[in-house]
């Protein structure tokens, strides 16, 4: 008897579940590309908005769509992109790897303050006041906005208060070239070795008392630069990337060091005509 | 007594009471300052586009000469500040940090004081169009502080109106005395300046706005009163900021300006004294701005006073002019509360300087103390003009949530008063962080379209 | 000829009003003349209890401060704050034992835990006091007689009980005015209320001194006067509307103000900024739900004082408050278009 | 994942190669992805039962018994239940055992069961099991499933117990009922109340993300050659 | 670009299936269910018979039986011992020779955490409560929970006078709970130091609970009796 | 016999032992939606309603397994009929208020499988509650819930731009912020007694 109920009202009772389901199932299915989350699951989650899209997901999305390409993902490791390329059966669309650079070589051991701010100790904040009391107004303030500004702990300010950014380490999220006040960031192909190592505007060897490495203008290296591959332009030089020849030839004569050669191995490398760039008595407390 | 707290001043609710500092500089009467070895203008001493040079390096100029023309409407020109020789065009250090567009002139040893003149502009005789023309071409802006080019503020937009013209002599800023002295000294100026105002906005009534702690300009002004211009005189509360346009409406007028408005919004339009003088002293002449009153001031001032300063003279000179002492620390060009800090005392003074403070030491570093979290004591709630709640925005401005400012917490309304900086016993820099976040939603907008 | 760097930074550049330690610290002198006549009232006990309260305060502040490397931890005096209303809230005679627990938890756990002075959302020797209260409550529930004759001489055998075992009680008990009129219906005299002739908390007995510390601050600015004024209001209108109404049941507004925690905690406790409200209204609102609520809990509910709970009711509602109670931003809504 | 099984009950004995794999699918309960202590899952028992050692070793017997007999019965049934009636179904299923539990304890012992109270028809909605059932009886096969179930229950009960230890010591001053200390000994009575539950083992969770704070800050990830710029 | 490696699985179930597995399952848990439920319920009433018996003998001190009875308003009846979904039911003792020792009675009431269970005994002889015993409560350990153990407050139930006053439908005094050490009625409980909030919500129980059984037992007492 | 108010039914499921801070039901929400002020309103609403819904639902499959006497069916048929019916309900608000989908449905999956909503159903049935008391311990349950909930979000959302230290951040702070609240609702206990 007792089986009997039992078996009747718990019968009865997904008898009418079921019924409710299958009518579930008919009315309301969601139809959504389970790719999507398989190639969601395959990125890295880091939500850093590198690849232009405002986070991993939406950039699954636009994977699946074939709307974007994997290479795009600058975070994730050549195999993943790869795995991902290869479920889609699409190109890896390859992106040559990017790094942030910085313009700006004037750390406190050269570049000299015209004032001393306080204050908030962001660079923010400083370059509000009186551009920020560097005497180079273009010049990196060194209170670390893009250090802070970094998800992947790529940037570290120096001893002498310049960020330094680990090519290993960026992912080219671009979240410190908008944190700097100064513009002193921009997103290169490691390739690009050449490198003007200055923003400063003003010429003449005058400026040389603001900052032992600024460019004075001189114009040597665009002399001597094969292929006209770089021009003055502003009293800068500027490279022309979009037909760059590796080559040391232009830092040779430059009497600054305000261009460089960024050496995979060696570092920042300047020319031999550069002075050494330790000035005697130079101030060395932070920029504050 | 009763009688007394019943008939109190009109004015606006919150705001601070800092102390005032003016004793030093107030008695002292507007005195003429001599001409710098070297002068440096900049091209761009207003908000909008910088004038254009007419002249050329190694021209010889006249004091009072027209050096750059406007560079469209929100524009004005520049004239000669001294008789000299224009040593160089190019770029000139400003107060920004920067090196600006500007000229360098040097005046001749021993130069007059004579003042070109030009074509005069007479109240009676001129359309309002022509007026404002003349504003323009004076070069006047605002000397109030914010430099935004007078003309410009005249000019009634279609589809406005102004009932009242309401003339700011409030100061409230501590220190400064430059408004008061021009009460003082140049009422019939400021009368004739109200009478080109008037015409130029079509304002029905004029209104001199003073605070209670200059009675003496009060009643100067009011024993220049001409029995035939609808102008009359309001004293107002001593209390920062009521020399801001927003506080004086409210205390006078009892409107308030819209969120994001403007006073043409509440049919008002504010004008500071020493503009209105200045259009009154400048237009029947027809001559252009080359001078404006400055009070130099401060603890680390000796001669302080107010006084006649070309505009471009470098704050150098200045200050070894007026005596400053060695060791000075911080200099400000504008008052304590609203001023900037100069980074290099190589900048010169330009239209919207209207005063120099120069701290020691020892003031400087009261302000230079231990910063503590927001104890959320409520005191910069209290003290803000404007209803806001610094508190809570500057807690969301140190997590950078500036969008949550903006549209929660009406961080655009700020007009960086200082007031709640000022009170704060966490010593925490509101205003500073409001700046940061108003810029940095001013470059996403601004950057917005591209993305 | 200047000889030095000038130095730069953001408007304004003079500061006033008092600062954050300047506050604290009179708040401090505020609770001098309460902490010294509780010594006055309950003897040696409750001078050892401030003691330890205070010196379990600080001691936690300053290690746990310390392990995450901020420097000169105490220089606020916020926390000299916590550890002399934390003593001032138990009775004299409590194991100093648990009296320590309760400070090491009330600065760890209500204040450090979310970030130190300015972020706690509760009020820290409040939640100090819940933990004792939640974990002791016979110890926190047994008073002491005031102005025994040897309480100068003799310190209670309940005080120096040994850390983890149950206090013995060895002197005079006495019942609060509060449990005499909810389990007795027996209504003290306001006169002794006022004077401090009473038993109870260390510190909550002398209405009178607490009012006038209270009055001090108030005149100095370093408190905001809404808070205790419409709590105590509240309270006061409430308890006198439902006396007049029924004199058995309700006891009189006087009593209510003076007895028990109320006027300790609304001068003191209900007004630590950091927990409460910011705005005029707001904090306005805020004394009016934490006036009901005590109340509510004295008239109606299981025990005989609803302060502590209270307040800390109003803390948890506050973030609320600031929420939903906002002033009128100048040239917002609808008045500025009356021009 | 394994590969695709032939017939409806290919799967059924289908023990995977090696024993590594299950015993791995074992010991991650217990730590790694402990459900307590790591996932924060199945709190409402985890806190409302833990006041005594005794309850909480009945309730993590409890959930243990369930989530192994349903994670079997599920991966047994994986075949044969469509997709769309999965969660139906497995809740019906986990209602049955935790409906014999209650039965089984209540026979055994009725003040166990009082003081249980409403929480062992509780664990039919406890989201550890659900998640089992889903997350891994649905695709593994009957062992690894078994073998998880049990990782699962018995980290589900270690945790239980640690909760249950240090609130039934301090707050009762004994242990599975046995009085630990001199009578004079005074209980934090706050332990066993529900705000206890709650300090304790936000206790335990601070206590492990200090040591693995430690864990990360004694090893400094290494430094790489850094490119100047 | 277009190549799915990959095809989303599309699964059409047939209804029918769906319905069948879980129509299965449902069968075989309510098979599962009904299997333990058979197996373990007489242990169970057993346990709980055992359980209540045990309460019902330590309120009525000298008890060896019991009979329940029923009231349905009118007058008592004999009800089925087993049956738990009774409402109404007082128990009598019977001691070794059938005589009736008291009459157990359960009562419910607010205390400090929850509703607070008890069980009284009550002698009509007497018109006392002659024993107390919490069946369930949720009273904090250690200081409420003490109205279960506390051997001084269990002291006041030996004889807890409940007499009833001449109209016969009330009690002359009502039960009433006193601070500790001031009880001097018969009437009154002397509450635990430190749970006087839950001491006097068992008073509150006891009175509202007497008030409301002793007049109907004492007009019916002979029904209780004769059975 | 005298039964319980219901006022006091509803004090008691709402404040004196609310159901999260004094009974531990419906923790996982508790600490999961209450980062966000918004998201825990709208999820006490949701709560609300379908504890209102699972109460009655209960109700009836009780008095039906009485008549029926199968009471070992309880806990089964308590679980499957709540959640198809807040299933059915959530079907039909999609279809008939897309607005009102939009503000509540999609808590609705999430809350069927909630221990406050079974632990309700069973609570007032071993307390046996009539229907109308049912109905009122429902809500106060259900406000009771909220309330919670709502304090939480809005200690969070403060604490969200707190300093708070490493070692504390995410679940421990919560468990302590909730311990306190616990704590502080402890001032409610004897209410009504
Ligand atoms: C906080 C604040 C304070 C101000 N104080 C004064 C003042 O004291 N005197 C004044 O003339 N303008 C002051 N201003 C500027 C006025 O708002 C307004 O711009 C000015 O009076 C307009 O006149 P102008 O354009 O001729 O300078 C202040 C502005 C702000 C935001
Ligand atoms: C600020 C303050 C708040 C207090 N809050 C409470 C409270 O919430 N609950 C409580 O039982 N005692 C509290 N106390 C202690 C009581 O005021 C008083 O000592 C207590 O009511 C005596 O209670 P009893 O009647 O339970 O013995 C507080 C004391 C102070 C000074
Ligand atoms: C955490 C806590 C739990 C309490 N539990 C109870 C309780 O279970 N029963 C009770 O009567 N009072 C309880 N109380 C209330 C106090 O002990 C109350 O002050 C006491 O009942 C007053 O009685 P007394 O006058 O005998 O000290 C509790 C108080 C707290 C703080
Ligand atoms: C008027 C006033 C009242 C205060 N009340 C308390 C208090 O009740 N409890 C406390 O721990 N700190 C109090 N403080 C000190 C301080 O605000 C407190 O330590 C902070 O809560 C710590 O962040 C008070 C401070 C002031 C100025
Ligand atoms: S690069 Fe830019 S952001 Fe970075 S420290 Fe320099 S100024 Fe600041
Ligand atoms: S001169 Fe060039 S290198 Fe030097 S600080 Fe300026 S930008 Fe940097
Ligand atoms: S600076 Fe802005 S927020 Fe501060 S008081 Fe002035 S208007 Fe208000
Ligand atoms: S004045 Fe400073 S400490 Fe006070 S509330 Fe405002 S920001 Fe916070
Ligand atoms: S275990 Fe109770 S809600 Fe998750």
């Amino acid at each position: 008897m007792l089986i009997l109920t039992a078996l009747g009202a718990l019968g009865g009772l997904t008898v009418v579940l079921a019924l409710l389901l299958i009518i579930a199932n008919k009315k309301l299915q969601v139809v959504e590309d389970p790719r999507i989350d398989i190639v969601e699951d395959m990125l890295p989650h880091a939500n850093c908005g590198a690849c232009g899209y405002p986070g991993c997901r939406p950039f699954a999305e636009a994977l699946v769509h074939g709307d974007a390409l994997p290479g795009k993902c600058t975070v994730s490791s050549d195999e993943g992109r790869q795995n991902i390329a290869s479920f889609l059966g699409v190109d890896v669309g390859a992106q040559e790897k990017m790094v942030a650079r910085l313009a700006c070589g004037g750390g406190i051991n050269v570049a000299r303050n015209r004032a001393r701010y306080q204050g908030l100790q962001s660079c923010e904040a400083a370059s509000l006041v009186s551009g920020g009391g560097k005497e180079c107004f273009w010049g990196c303030l060194g209170l670390g906005d893009c250090v802070d500004a970094c998800d992947f702990d790529a940037i570290h300010l120096d001893a002498f208060h310049l960020p330094r950014v680990s090519e290993d380490k960026c992912t080219a999220c671009g979240d410190c070239v908008v944190a700097c006040p100064k513009d002193l960031l921009s997103l290169h192909p490691v390739s690009h070795r050449l490198w003007i190592n200055c923003k400063n505007l003003e010429a003449g060897d005058e400026i040389l008392e603001e900052c032992r490495v600024a460019c004075t203008a001189c114009g040597r290296c665009a002399m001597d630069a094969p292929d006209k591959l770089i021009t003055m332009k502003e009293n800068l030089p500027v490279i022309d990337y979009s037909r760059y020849i590796d080559t040391t030839k232009p830092i040779e004569r430059c009497p600054t060091g305000a261009i460089v050669y960024l050496d995979p191995k060696k570092g920042k490398v300047s020319g031999p005509k550069a002075r050494p760039v330790i000035r005697k008595g130079a101030r060395t407390e932070a920029p504050t | 007594m009763l009688f007394d707290l019943l008939k109190k001043n009109p004015t606006f609710r919150h705001g601070i009471h800092p102390p005032q500092f003016k004793e030093d500089t107030r008695d002292k009467p507007i005195r003429h300052f001599p001409f710098a070895p070297v002068m440096i203008i900049p091209l761009a001493q207003h908000i909008g586009k910088p004038s254009v040079p007419v002249v050329s390096e190694g021209q010889e100029v006249t004091r009072g000469q027209l050096l750059a023309r406007a560079d469209g409407f929100v524009s004005v020109p520049m004239h000669a500040p001294a008789s000299g020789v224009i040593k160089k065009i190019g770029r000139v250090p400003s107060i920004s940090g920067k090196m600006v567009p500007g000229i360098f002139l040097e005046p001749f040893p021993g130069s007059s004081q004579e003042v070109l003149e030009g074509k005069p502009v007479k109240v009676e005789t001129s359309t309002p169009e022509e007026i404002i023309n003349a504003i323009q071409n004076a070069g006047i802006v605002g000397l109030g502080g914010a430099a935004f080019p007078t003309h410009v503020k005249l000019k009634i937009p279609e589809g406005k109106h102004a009932d009242t013209l309401i003339i700011n002599g409030a100061e409230c800023e501590p220190y400064l005395t430059t408004d008061h002295r021009v009460m003082l000294e140049q009422a019939p100026d400021i009368i004739q300046g109200v009478r080109y105002l008037l015409k130029a906005t079509g304002a029905t009534r004029a209104i001199i706005g003073i605070e209670s702690n200059k009675p003496d300009a009060a009643v100067n002004l009011r024993n220049h009163l001409p029995p035939d211009l609808p102008l009359s005189v309001q004293v107002v509360e001593v209390k920062y900021p009521q020399g801001a346009e927003k506080m004086l409406i409210t205390a006078i007028l009892d409107r308030e300006v819209p969120s994001g408005g403007l006073p043409i919004d509440v049919h008002t339009v504010v004008v500071n004294v020493a503009t209105t003088a200045e259009i009154g002293r400048l237009l029947p002449h027809g001559r252009g701005i080359q001078e404006r009153v400055i009070t130099i001031t401060g603890p680390g001032i000796k001669k302080k006073g107010n006084y006649w300063i070309p505009i471009g003279t470098p704050l150098r000179y200045i200050l070894e002019q007026a005596g400053a002492e060695e060791d000075i620390d911080r200099v400000f060009m504008g008052g304590p509360m609203m001023g900037t800090a100069v980074s290099s005392l190589d900048i010169p003074i330009t239209k919207g300087t209207s005063g120099i403070v120069a701290f020691r030491e020892e003031e400087a570093r009261k302000k230079d103390v231990k910063i503590y979290p927001c104890i959320h004591c409520g005191a910069c709630v209290d003290a803000c003009p404007l209803f806001l709640n610094p508190s809570k925005l500057g807690i969301l401005a140190k997590f950078k949530d500036y969008h949550t400012m903006a549209s929660d917490y009406n961080l655009m309304d700020c007009f960086e008063c200082g007031s709640c900086t000022y009170v704060c016993p966490s010593h925490i820099p509101l205003v500073q962080y409001f700046r940061i976040s108003k810029l940095v939603l001013r470059n996403e907008k601004a950057k917005a379209p591209h993305v | 000829m200047f000889k030095k760097t000038l130095h730069i930074g953001t408007s304004p550049h003079i500061i006033g009003g008092s600062s954050t330690d300047q506050i604290m610290r009179n708040v401090v002198f505020a609770l001098l003349p309460v902490a010294a006549f509780a010594v006055y009232t309950f003897g040696l006990s409750a001078l050892l209890l401030l003691i330890t309260a205070l010196a379990s305060c600080l001691l936690t502040e300053y290690f746990l401060n310390r392990w995450i490397g901020k420097s000169s931890p105490l220089s606020d005096w916020s926390v000299t704050i916590t550890g002399l209303l934390y003593g001032l809230t138990l009775p004299p005679h409590l194991p100093l034992w648990m009296v320590f627990v309760g400070g090491v938890i009330a600065v760890a756990l209500g204040k450090f835990i979310f970030g130190g002075l300015g972020y706690n959302v509760f009020n820290p020797a409040l939640v100090g006091r819940a933990f004792i209260q939640a974990a002791f409550p016979v110890a926190i529930t047994t008073w002491m007689a005031p102005f025994l004759p040897d309480r100068f001489s003799h310190i209670p055998g309940s005080t120096l009980t040994l850390p983890f075992l149950k206090p013995v009680y060895d002197i005079t008990s006495g019942a609060t005015p509060l449990s005499l009129m909810k389990f007795e219906h027996h209504t003290t005299d306001t006169y002794n209320l006022l004077m401090g002739m009473t038993s109870g908390s260390t510190g909550e007995t002398s209405a009178l001194l607490i009012l006038l510390g209270g009055l001090y601050l108030i005149a100095r600015k370093m408190m905001n006067w809404r808070i205790p004024v419409a709590l105590l209001g509240t309270v006061y209108l409430i308890s006198t509307v439902l006396h007049w109404s029924n004199p058995d049941i309700y006891p009189g507004g006087l009593f209510m103000l003076f007895s028990g925690g109320l006027m300790l905690g609304a001068v003191f406790m209900a007004t630590d900024m950091v927990a409460s409200p910011i705005t005029p209204l707001g904090a306005t609102v805020y004394g009016i739900i934490i006036g009901i609520m005590i109340y509510v809990i004295r008239v109606w509910g299981g025990l005989p004082e609803g302060v502590m709970y209270a307040i800390l009711f109003g803390n948890a509602v506050s973030p609320h408050i600031d929420n939903f109670i906002r002033p009128r931003v100048y040239g917002t809504g609808k008045q500025w278009s009356k021009s | 994942m394994e590969s695709k099984p032939k017939g409806k009950l290919a799967g059924f004995f289908h023990f995977p190669q090696g024993d590594g794999l299950s015993t791995d699918e074992f010991i991650k309960g217990l730590w790694r992805e402990n459900p307590v202590l790591v996932q924060v899952l199945g709190m409402c028992p985890t806190l409302a039962v833990t006041n005594s050692a005794i309850n909480a070793m009945a309730m993590g017997l409890a959930t243990l018994f369930v989530l192994v007999m349903s994670n079997i019965l599920v991966s047994s049934l994986r075949n044969v239940i469509p997709k769309q009636v999965r969660i139906a179904t497995y809740i019906l299923i986990i209602a049955t055992f935790v409906t014999v539990a209650d039965y089984v304890i209540q026979a055994i012992s009725l003040d166990v069961h009082k003081a249980l109270g409403a929480f062992i028809p509780l664990i039919v909605v406890n989201c550890i099991i659900l998640g089992r059932a889903e997350a891994f009886a649905s695709k593994n096969g009957v062992w690894a499933s078994f073998m998880d179930g049990l990782g699962m229950g018995v980290g589900f009960t270690f945790a239980l117990l640690l909760l249950g230890f240090i609130r039934e010591i301090l707050g009762s001053g004994s242990l599975f009922g046995i009085s630990l200390f001199a009578d004079s000994f005074q209980d934090w009575v706050i332990m066993i109340l529900p705000s206890g539950g709650f300090f304790a083992l936000a206790g335990w969770l601070l206590l492990f993300n200090g040591l693995k704070l430690r864990k990360k800050q004694a090893q400094p990830e290494q430094t790489r050659e850094e490119v100047l710029i | 670009m277009t190549v799915d490696t990959i095809q989303p699985e599309k699964k059409e179930v047939g209804s029918f299936k769906m319905f069948q597995a879980m129509v299965g399952i449902g069968i075989i848990c309510a098979l599962a269910i009904v299997v333990t439920y058979q197996t373990t319920l007489p242990v169970i009433t057993k346990n709980k018979a055992e359980a209540l018996e045990k309460a019902i003998y330590k309120v009525l001190p000298g008890a060896q039986t019991r009979k329940n009875f029923q009231w349905d308003g009118q007058k008592f009846s004999e009800a089925d011992p087993s049956d738990h979904s009774l409402k109404d039911v007082i128990y009598t003792g019977l001691d070794a020779n059938g005589a009736m020792v008291g009459i157990a009675i359960e009562a419910k009431g607010q205390g400090f955490q929850d509703a607070i269970q008890v069980l009284y005994g009550f002698d009509p002889e007497k018109q006392a409560i002659i024993g107390f015993y919490v069946l369930d409560s949720r009273e904090t350990p250690g200081l409420g929970d003490k109205i279960a153990s506390d051997a001084a407050f269990q002291e006041n139930f030996k004889a807890l006078t409940a007499r009833l006053d001449e109209s016969g439908k009330k009690l002359e005094h009502d039960i009433q709970t006193v601070k500790h050490g001031t009880k001097s009625k018969p009437w009154e409980i002397d509450a635990i130091t430190g749970a006087t909030i839950s001491s006097k919500a068992v008073g509150n129980i006891l009175n509202h609970s007497a008030q409301y059984w002793a007049p109907i037992i004492k007009a019916h007492i002979d029904e209780l009796r004769t059975h | 016999m005298k039964t319980e108010s219901l006022w006091f039914i509803f004090l008691n499921a709402s404040l004196i032992n609310n159901f999260v801070l004094a009974y531990f039901l419906g923790i996982c929400p508790f600490l999961g939606v209450s980062g966000k002020l918004s998201t825990a309103f709208r999820m006490g609403m949701a709560v609300i309603f379908v504890m209102l819904i699972s109460s009655m639902a209960a109700y009836g499959i009780h008095a039906f397994l009485i008549w029926v006497d199968a009471p070992f069916l309880q806990l089964i048929s308590y679980i499957v009929v709540i959640a198809s019916t807040v299933q059915l309900v959530e079907m039909f608000i999609k279809r008939f208020s897309p607005s009102l989908f939009k503000a509540l449905g999609i808590f609705l999956p999430l809350i069927t499988t909630n221990c406050a909503i079974l632990g309700l159903a069973l609570f007032q049935t071993n307390k046996g509650y009539n229907f109308i008391e049912s109905f009122v311990f429902a809500l106060g349950a259900g406000i009771g819930f909220t309330l919670a909930l709502v304090l939480m979000a809005g200690l969070r959302e403060k604490l969200d731009f707190a300093e708070v230290p490493v070692i504390a951040k995410g679940v421990a702070l919560t468990l302590l912020v909730g311990g306190i609240l616990s704590l502080t609702f402890m001032g409610f206990a004897g209410l009504g007694g």
